[in-house]
C-alpha cells in the first residue's frame, strides 16, 4: 500500500472515517434497548454491552490467524500440483 | 421292444449321419446334402408315426378297415416342399459363391476374406 | 363383413403381393404398390389390437373348417401386440428402403427384394398369427427363405457366405421345431394350440415330452440367436443392404421370441417348463453369459453393424432374462423389452443405413467426424443409443426398469446388480462410435450433406417413438402386462 | 398457458435454442424465461399432472407453495442467465444452460420420486456440458469428476426409490424422515448434490472450471434443487442441523486462503448451504421459511457475484486474486454490483441476505441452540470476510494490478443490475418474499435492535479484517491450489496404492503385482477373445455353429432328463 503519499493520504482517512464509524455503532449500545434473541436465561453474555461487536471482531481475527494461516501450511500446493 | 421301435433308430441314425456330414465336411455342397439328409429323416419320423400296423391307405372304401393316419403323411407333403425350395436357395447361393470366390471349401472362402 | 375377416387378409395381402411385385417389375411402381401393402397392413393389425383390447380373443377358422380340425388363427392381446409391432417396423422402413435399397441393390433386382421384403412380412405375420403348431413352421420357413435371400442381396461377397451359414442354422432350427412339434403330435393327435395345452398335461411325465420340449427350445433358441445359438447373426446383419439389416434385427429375432413364449406358456404351460423342468435355472444364467459376452463382443468390433449386431444378442439376453423371472413384472420387462429394442435397435440400424449411403461403409474408422458431416443422422444415433444404454426418459429405461424390479421381486438382488452393470457395457459401446464420430477429426473435410428425407422421415419416426414410448409407457407397458398375465394365467 | 408443465417450455425451448440461428436465438433464450413464469403464475395451486406409467400413476407435476418459490426462483435466474450469456455466439452454452434450468424446474415440481430421478439425471447430464463448454483437458476431467459424482447421486436415488416402492408400495415423494436404511440412501442422495462436507469436493472441483456464463446458470440450480429436496423429504431432521453447522464453517478457512475468486465463491456456497441445510434440520415455519428464503436470494446474490466475477474473466483472462486488483477505474459498473452482491451475502441490513439469513440464526436462537447460535454468528461474521470483503478488495481495490481492460459488455452489466436491483428491492421490502414462502411469516427483521446489532456484527467483522491487513497478517494472495478432500481420490488412494506396491514387501508386492498383473491377463484375454479375431468376436464357421447347436441339444436334454 505504498503507491503514492497522496494514495497513503486517503487511505489514511478513510480508515479513520470508518473506525469513527464503529465507535458511535457500539456507543448506540448504550441507547438501544437491547431484545435478546433467546429466551431469558439462556445465554447472558448476549446482553452484555458491546457483545457483538467483540464477537464480530474476534472471530474473523481468529478465523485468519489461528485458523486459516496454520491451514495454509498445511494443505498449500504449488499451482501445478495436480498436473504433474 | 427294439426290433418294435425299429424305424424310429432308422431315422435316428439317418438323423445323425445327416448332421455328421454337415459338420464334418467343409465343402458347402456336402453340408447341403448332409442337412437334406437329416430332414428327410425327419420326413421318415413323420411318415411312420402315421402308419397304423395292418392299416390300409386311408382310401375311402366300403369295408371298415383299421386306415393309416393320413395328417402326417399331408404335413411331410408340405414339409417336402419346404426342403425343396431350401435345398433350391441354398444351392443358388453356392453357385453364386463359387462364381465369387471360385472356391467351395467353407475354411478357405472364410481365409480369402481374412485380411 | 370384411372385418370378420381381419386375420387372414392381413396374411394374405403381403403373401399375395409378393408375386404381383415380381408382376409388376417396374421399380418405382413396386415400391408404391410394397408400401401401399404395408400401410394397410398396419391399419389391420392397429384395428385388430383394438378389437382384441375391446372384445378379448379373436378366433378365426381357416376356410370355414372349425378348430381342431381345420387351421385356427388366434389372436390375443400377446399376438396382437407383437403383429402391430411388425407392421409399424415394415411400413417405416419400406419408406426407408426407397433410396436405401437404389443405393445398395442392384438396379435389376428392386423388384425381387420387395417381393422377398413382402414375403419375410407376410411369414413373421403369420407366425404371430396363427394357433396352429405346424402352421407356425410353414411360416417360419417362407420368412427364414425371403431372409436368406434378403441377406445374399448384400454389394459385399461376403453377403453371400453369411446368408449360406444362416441357412445351415436356420434349417436346422426349423427342422429340430418340426422334430419337437412331430413328437408332440405323436403324444396327443392334434396340432392346434389350445388343444395342445388341454391334451398335453396327460403326457407330462413322459421321457417324449421331456424331449420334444428339447427339441423345440433349441430350435426356437437358434432362430431367436439366443447366445451361444447366435453366431449366424452378426455376419448375416453385418453384410446385409442395411434395410434388411434393421427389418430383421427389429422383427425377425422378436417374433422368434413370440413364438418361444406361446410355445412355453401356452401349449405346453409354465408349471411344466419352469416347475417340472426347471428351465428358468438354465435360462437365467445362459441369457446373463449371453448379456456379458455379447456386450464385451461387441466393445471390439471395428464394423458399427457389427457393433450393434452383437449388442442384439445381448439384448436378446433381457428378453430372456425377464422370461426367466417367470413372474408377472419379468414377463412384462421381457415384452416390453421386446417392443422397445425393435424400435431402437431399427432406429439405430437406419442411421447406420443413412451413413452407409453418403460415405459407403460402415467401418468405425470411416465414421470420423461424422458428428460434423451429418449432425441430424447422429444426433438420432445418439438419442437411440442412450435408449440402448438405457438411459431415464427413453424407452430402454422402461425395459430395464421392469426386469430389475422383477429381479428385486424374487429378492434376486445379485442379478439386479449384473442386469444394472450391464448397461455400463453398452455405454462403452455406444460411447465407442460417440468418439470417433465427434471427436475425431475426419482427415479430409467434407461438406455436410445428409441422407435425402424418406431416410430421414422413417428414422426420425423410430427414434422419435424411442422417446416418446419412454415418457408415455401407457400403451406398451398395459398390453405388455395385459399379455404378461394372459401368458401366465393370472387374471387381473 | 397454465395447462403445460412447467417444465415443458424451457426443456423444449432449450433444445429449439440449438436449431436457430445466431440472432433468433438470443430473442428466444431470453423469451423463454419469462414464457415459462407467464406460465407459472397461472398454474393451480395443487395441479397434478399424472402419466401413467406401467402399472403405475407417475405425478409429474405437483404444486404448492414450496415447489412454486423454487420455479420462481429458477426462472428468475434463467432469465438473468440468458442475459448475461446473450453476447456468446455458442448455442451449446444458452441451449445446455436453459435445458439444465428446466430439469432444475422440473425437479422442483416432481409429485414422486420417479420423475424426481428423471430430472436429477437430467440436471446432471445437461450441466456437465457446460464444463465441458470452457475447453480443454482441465475442464474435461474436473467435468467427468464432476458427472461421476453428479451420477451417484441419481443412482442412489433411483435405489432408494425402488426400495421404498418394495417397502412401502408408494413412490409419492413427500416427508421421507430417517428410519430405514433407504432412508438414508435418499439423504445421501440428496447430500452429494447438496455439496454435504466430505462430500462437496465436485462443486469446489467443477464449478470455477466452467465459461463464465456457465457458473452463473451452475450457481443457481444444482444444489438449490438439492435443497428443495432436503426441505420436501427431511424437514426437521436433527441430522441436517450438524451437518448444516459443519458446512457453515468449514469452507470459510478455506476460501480465506484461496487463489482463485470463483473458488472462494464456491467455498462461500457451501458455507450459505450450511445456513439453508440448519434451517431444514430446526424445522418449524421459522426454519423451513428461513432455509428457502435464503436459497432464493442466494440464488440472485450468488449468481450476481459470479457473473461480476465472470465479466472480470471475460475481459482480463484471469481469475486469481494475485493476478488481479484495481479494477474499479476500468470496470466501475461491474464493481458496483459486485459489491451489492457482497453486501447482500453479508447480510447488511437493506439487502436482501439480510432477511432471510436472521430468519435460521433467530431459529437457532429460539430453538435454544446455544452453541449452534455462536456457531451461525462465527460463520455469519467469517463469510463476510471472504465473500463480502475479499472478492470486491481483491478484485476491484487492493494494489493496482496495472490491468486496463474496458467495462463488461453491456448484455452482462444489465443482468448484473437486475440481480443488483433485486437484492436491493427484496431487501427493503421483505413481504415481497415472504409472501412466497411455504409458511405464514410472523418474523420481523426490521427492528432497532436487529439492525444495529447485525451493523456492530458487520462492521467489527471488516474492522478486524483492516486491522490485519495494516498490520500485514493477513494471508498474502498466493498463487497456490489447496488440498480438499479431492486429494483423497486424486492423489492420495493412487498413491496409497503405489507405495504400497513399492515397500510392502515382498508378499504384498507380489500380491499387487500378481494382482495388477492378474487384471491385465484378463483385460488382455476378454479382448483376445472378444475382438474381430478372438473366439466370442469372430464369424464361427457352420460346422461349429451346427455342433454348437447339438452339443446345446444335448445339455438341455441331459438336464431335463
Amino acid at each position: 500500500m505504498n503507491d503514492s503519499p497522496k494514495k497513503n493520504e486517503a487511505v489514511r482517512r478513510l480508515v479513520l472515517g470508518f473506525v469513527a464509524c464503529c465507535v458511535s455503532l457500539l456507543l448506540l449500545d448504550l441507547i438501544v434497548h437491547r431484545h435478546l434473541s433467546f429466551a431469558e436465561g439462556l445465554l447472558p453474555v448476549e446482553g452484555w454491552f458491546g457483545f457483538y461487536a467483540v464477537y464480530g471482531f474476534v472471530s474473523p481475527y481468529a478465523l485468519i490467524v489461528i485458523g486459516s494461516i496454520p491451514l495454509r501450511k498445511l494443505i498449500m500446493r504449488s499451482e501445478e500440483y495436480y498436473d504433474g | 421292444m427294439t426290433v418294435g421301435l425299429f424305424n424310429y433308430w432308422a431315422c435316428v441314425v439317418l438323423m445323425l449321419i445327416g448332421l455328421y456330414t454337415a459338420i464334418a465336411r467343409p465343402n458347402l455342397i456336402k453340408k447341403l446334402i448332409g442337412l437334406g439328409m437329416f430332414q428327410v429323416a425327419v420326413f421318415l419320423l413323420y411318415i411312420s408315426m402315421g402308419k397304423v400296423s395292418g392299416g390300409t391307405p386311408p382310401i375311402l372304401h366300403t369295408s371298415g378297415e383299421a386306415y393309416s393316419n393320413p395328417l402326417p403323411h399331408v404335413l411331410i407333403l408340405t414339409a417336402i416342399v419346404v426342403g425343396i425350395a431350401t435345398l433350391s436357395l441354398g444351392l443358388a447361393l453356392v453357385v453364386r459363391i463359387w462364381e465369387a470366390y471360385q472356391t467351395l471349401e467353407e475354411d478357405e472362402i472364410v481365409e480369402r476374406d481374412h485380411d | 363383413m370384411i372385418d370378420a375377416h381381419l386375420p387372414i387378409l392381413l396374411i394374405v395381402a403381403p403373401l399375395v403381393s409378393a408375386p404381383l411385385c415380381v408382376l409388376l417389375r417396374q421399380k418405382t411402381l413396386v415400391w408404391a404398390f410394397a408400401f401401399v401393402v404395408c400401410l394397410a397392413s398396419l391399419g389391420m393389425a392397429s384395428l385388430l389390437l383394438v378389437r382384441v383390447l375391446q372384445d378379448g380373443v379373436i378366433s378365426y377358422a381357416l376356410g370355414g373348417w372349425i378348430a381342431p380340425w381345420g387351421i385356427e388363427y388366434r389372436v390375443d392381446v400377446v399376438n396382437a401386440f407383437v403383429l402391430l409391432l411388425v407392421a409399424i417396423i415394415a411400413a417405416a422402413l419400406v419408406v426407408f428402403a426407397l433410396p436405401s435399397a437404389a443405393d445398395e441393390i442392384a438396379a435389376e433386382q428392386h423388384y425381387l427384394f420387395y417381393a422377398a421384403y413382402l414375403l419375410c412380412f407376410a411369414g413373421l405375420m403369420g407366425i404371430a398369427i396363427t394357433g396352429d403348431a405346424f402352421n407356425v413352421f410353414v411360416f417360419l420357413e417362407i420368412s427364414s427363405l425371403s431372409s436368406y435371400a434378403l441377406i445374399a442381396l448384400g454389394r459385399d461377397r461376403r453377403a453371400l457366405i453369411a446368408s449360406y451359414q444362416y441357412l445351415i442354422m436356420g434349417t436346422l432350427g426349423a427342422t429340430f421345431i418340426v422334430i419337437g412339434i412331430g413328437l408332440m403330435y405323436m403324444m396327443t393327435g392334434t396340432l392346434n394350440m389350445a388343444d395342445l395345452s388341454e391334451r398335453l398335461p396327460a403326457m407330462f411325465e413322459t421321457r417324449t415330452a421331456m424331449v420334444a420340449f428339447a427339441f423345440l427350445s433349441v430350435g426356437l433358441a437358434i432362430k431367436a440367436a439366443m447366445f451361444p445359438l447366435h453366431a449366424w447373426l452378426p455376419n448375416a446383419y453385418c453384410y446385409a443392404p442395411s434395410v434388411v439389416t434393421a427389418f430383421l434385427a427389429a422383427t425377425a429375432t422378436k417374433v422368434s421370441i413370440y413364438a418361444f413364449l406361446r410355445f412355453t406358456f401356452t401349449v405346453w404351460g409354465a408349471e411344466f417348463v419352469f416347475e417340472r423342468l426347471n428351465f428358468d435355472a438354465l435360462l437365467i444364467p445362459l441369457s446373463l453369459v449371453g448379456i456379458y459376452a455379447a456386450s464385451l463382443s461387441a466393445i471390439y468390433q471395428t464394423d458399427v453393424k457389427r457393433l450393434l449386431a452383437y449388442s442384439s444378442v445381448a439384448q436378446i439376453g433381457y428378453m430372456m432374462l425377464g422370461i426367466g423371472f417367470v413372474s408377472v413384472t419379468g414377463l412384462t420387462g421381457g415384452m416390453v423389452h421386446l417392443f422397445n429394442h425393435a424400435m431402437m435397435k431399427a432406429a439405430l440400424f437406419l442411421a447406420v443405413g443413412c451413413v452407409v449411403l453418403r460415405v459407403g461403409s460402415s467401418k468405425l474408422a470411416d465414421w470420423k467426424g461424422m458428428g460434423r458431416r451429418m449432425p441430424i443422422t447422429m444426433a438420432a444415433f445418439v438419442l437411440a443409443g442412450l435408449s440402448l444404454i438405457g438411459v431415464p426418459l427413453t424407452v430402454g429405461f422402461v425395459s430395464k426398469w421392469y426386469l430389475i424390479l422383477a429381479a428385486l421381486e424374487k429378492g434376486w438382488w445379485p442379478i439386479a446388480l449384473l442386469a444394472l452393470l450391464s448397461s455400463l457395457l453398452a455405454v462403452v459401446y455406444v460411447w465407442r462410435v460417440v468418439e470417433v464420430a465427434y471427436f475425431q477429426r475426419m482427415d479430409e473435410p467434407a461438406p455436410v450433406k445428409e441422407a435425402p428425407w424418406p431416410m430421414q422421415v422413417s428414422m426420425w419416426v423410430l427414434t422419435g417413438a424411442t422417446l416418446y414410448f419412454g415418457l408415455q409407457t401407457d400403451l406398451t407397458v398395459r398390453v405388455a402386462q395385459r399379455a404378461a398375465m394372459g401368458l401366465l394365467g393370472v387374471t387381473p | 398457458m397454465g395447462e403445460v408443465h412447467p417444465a415443458l417450455i424451457l426443456l423444449a425451448g432449450g433444445l429449439l435454442l440449438f436449431a436457430l440461428p445466431t440472432g433468433p436465438r438470443r430473442v428466444v433464450s431470453v423469451l423463454l424465461p419469462v414464457f415459462g413464469f407467464l406460465n407459472l403464475l397461472a398454474i393451480p395451486e395443487g395441479a397434478m399432472w399424472q402419466i401413467t406409467w406401467g402399472g403405475y400413476e407417475m405425478v409429474a407435476l405437483r404444486v404448492d407453495k414450496l415447489s412454486l418459490l423454487f420455479g420462481y426462483s429458477f426462472h428468475l435466474a434463467a432469465f438473468i442467465g440468458a442475459i448475461y450469456a446473450l453476447h456468446l455466439k455458442d448455442r451449446l452454452q444458452i441451449g445446455t444452460g436453459l435445458i439444465y434450468a428446466g430439469s432444475g424446474v422440473g425437479a422442483v415440481f416432481a409429485g414422486d420420486l420417479i420423475a424426481l430421478f428423471v430430472f436429477w439425471e437430467l440436471l446432471a447430464i445437461t450441466s456437465v456440458f457446460l464444463v465441458w463448454a470452457r475447453g480443454g483437458e482441465r475442464a474435461l476431467r474436473s467435468g467427468m469428476r464432476y458427472l461421476a459424482m453428479q451420477i451417484a447421486s441419481g443412482l442412489l436415488l433411483l435405489i432408494g426409490a425402488v426400495c421404498c416402492y418394495l417397502k412401502t408400495g408408494s413412490l409419492s415423494f413427500d416427508h421421507i424422515g430417517l428410519g430405514a436404511t433407504y432412508h438414508y440412501l435418499l439423504l445421501f442422495a440428496f447430500g452429494i448434490k447438496c455439496a454435504f462436507p466430505l462430500l462437496h469436493n465436485w462443486l469446489i472441483d467443477a464449478y470455477p472450471e466452467s465459461t463464465p456464463a456457465g457458473t452463473v446458470f451452475l450457481s443457481a440450480f444444482t444444489t438449490k434443487t438439492a435443497v428443495y429436496a432436503l426441505a420436501r423429504g427431511f424437514a426437521g431432521e436433527e441430522v441436517l442441523i450438524y451437518i448444516g453447522a459443519v458446512m457453515t464453517i468449514f469452507p470459510i478457512f478455506y476460501a480465506a486462503i484461496e487463489n482463485d475468486m470463483r473458488r472462494v465463491l464456491s467455498y462461500s456456497m457451501i458455507n450459505q448451504i450450511g445456513f439453508m441445510t440448519v434451517g431444514i434440520g430446526l424445522g418449524g415455519a421459522l426454519g423451513i421459511n428461513g432455509a428457502v428464503s435464503h436459497a432464493f436470494n442466494d440464488v440472485i446474490f450468488k449468481g450476481l457475484l459470479f457473473m461480476s466475477m465472470g465479466a472480470i474473466l471475460f475481459r482480463t483472462g484471469s481469475i486469481k486474486a494475485s493476478e488481479l486488483g484495481g479494477l474499479y477505474k476500468s470496470m466501475p459498473w461491474t464493481c458496483a454490483c459486485c459489491i451489492v452482491g457482497a453486501s447482500s451475502i453479508s447480510a447488511i441490513p437493506l439487502f436482501s441476505g439480510f432477511i432471510s439469513k436472521s430468519m435460521v440464526i433467530q431459529g437457532a436462537a429460539d430453538s435454544g441452540a446455544v452453541v449452534l447460535w455462536l456457531v451461525l454468528l462465527f460463520a455469519s461474521a467469517g463469510v463476510l470476510h471472504h465473500a463480502g470483503i475479499k472478492i470486491p478488495f481483491f478484485a476491484f481495490f487492493s494494489h493496482d494490478a496495472k490491468i486496463r481492460c474496458r467495462e463488461a459488455p453491456l448484455n452482462m452489466r444489465v443482468a448484473m443490475t437486475i440481480s443488483a436491483v433485486l437484492c436491493v428491492v427484496i431487501g427493503s421490502y421483505p413481504p415481497l418474499l415472504y409472501d412466497l414462502l411455504p409458511h405464514p411469516v410472523d418474523y420481523v427483521p426490521y427492528t432497532t435492535t436487529h439492525v444495529v446489532l447485525q451493523l456492530q456484527l458487520v462492521f467489527f467483522a471488516v474492522l478486524a479484517f483492516v486491522v490485519l491487513m495494516l498490520t500485514g497478517n493477513y494471508p498474502p494472495e498466493l498463487p497456490c491450489v489447496n488440498l480438499d478432500v479431492d486429494w483423497v481420490y486424486r492423489r492420495a488412494l493412487p498413491a496409497a496404492v503405489r507405495g504400497v506396491v513399492r515397500t510392502g514387501g515382498p508378499i504384498v508386492d507380489g500380491f499387487f503385482a500378481g494382482g495388477k498383473a492378474l487384471v491385465q491377463k484378463l483385460i488382455a484375454a476378454i479382448r483376445e477373445q472378444h475382438n474381430t479375431e478372438g473366439l466370442f468376436g469372430r464369424a464361427w464357421l457352420s460346422q461349429s455353429n451346427v455342433l454348437i447347436a447339438i452339443i446345446f441339444l444335448a445339455i438341455y436334454l441331459i438336464y431335463f432328463f
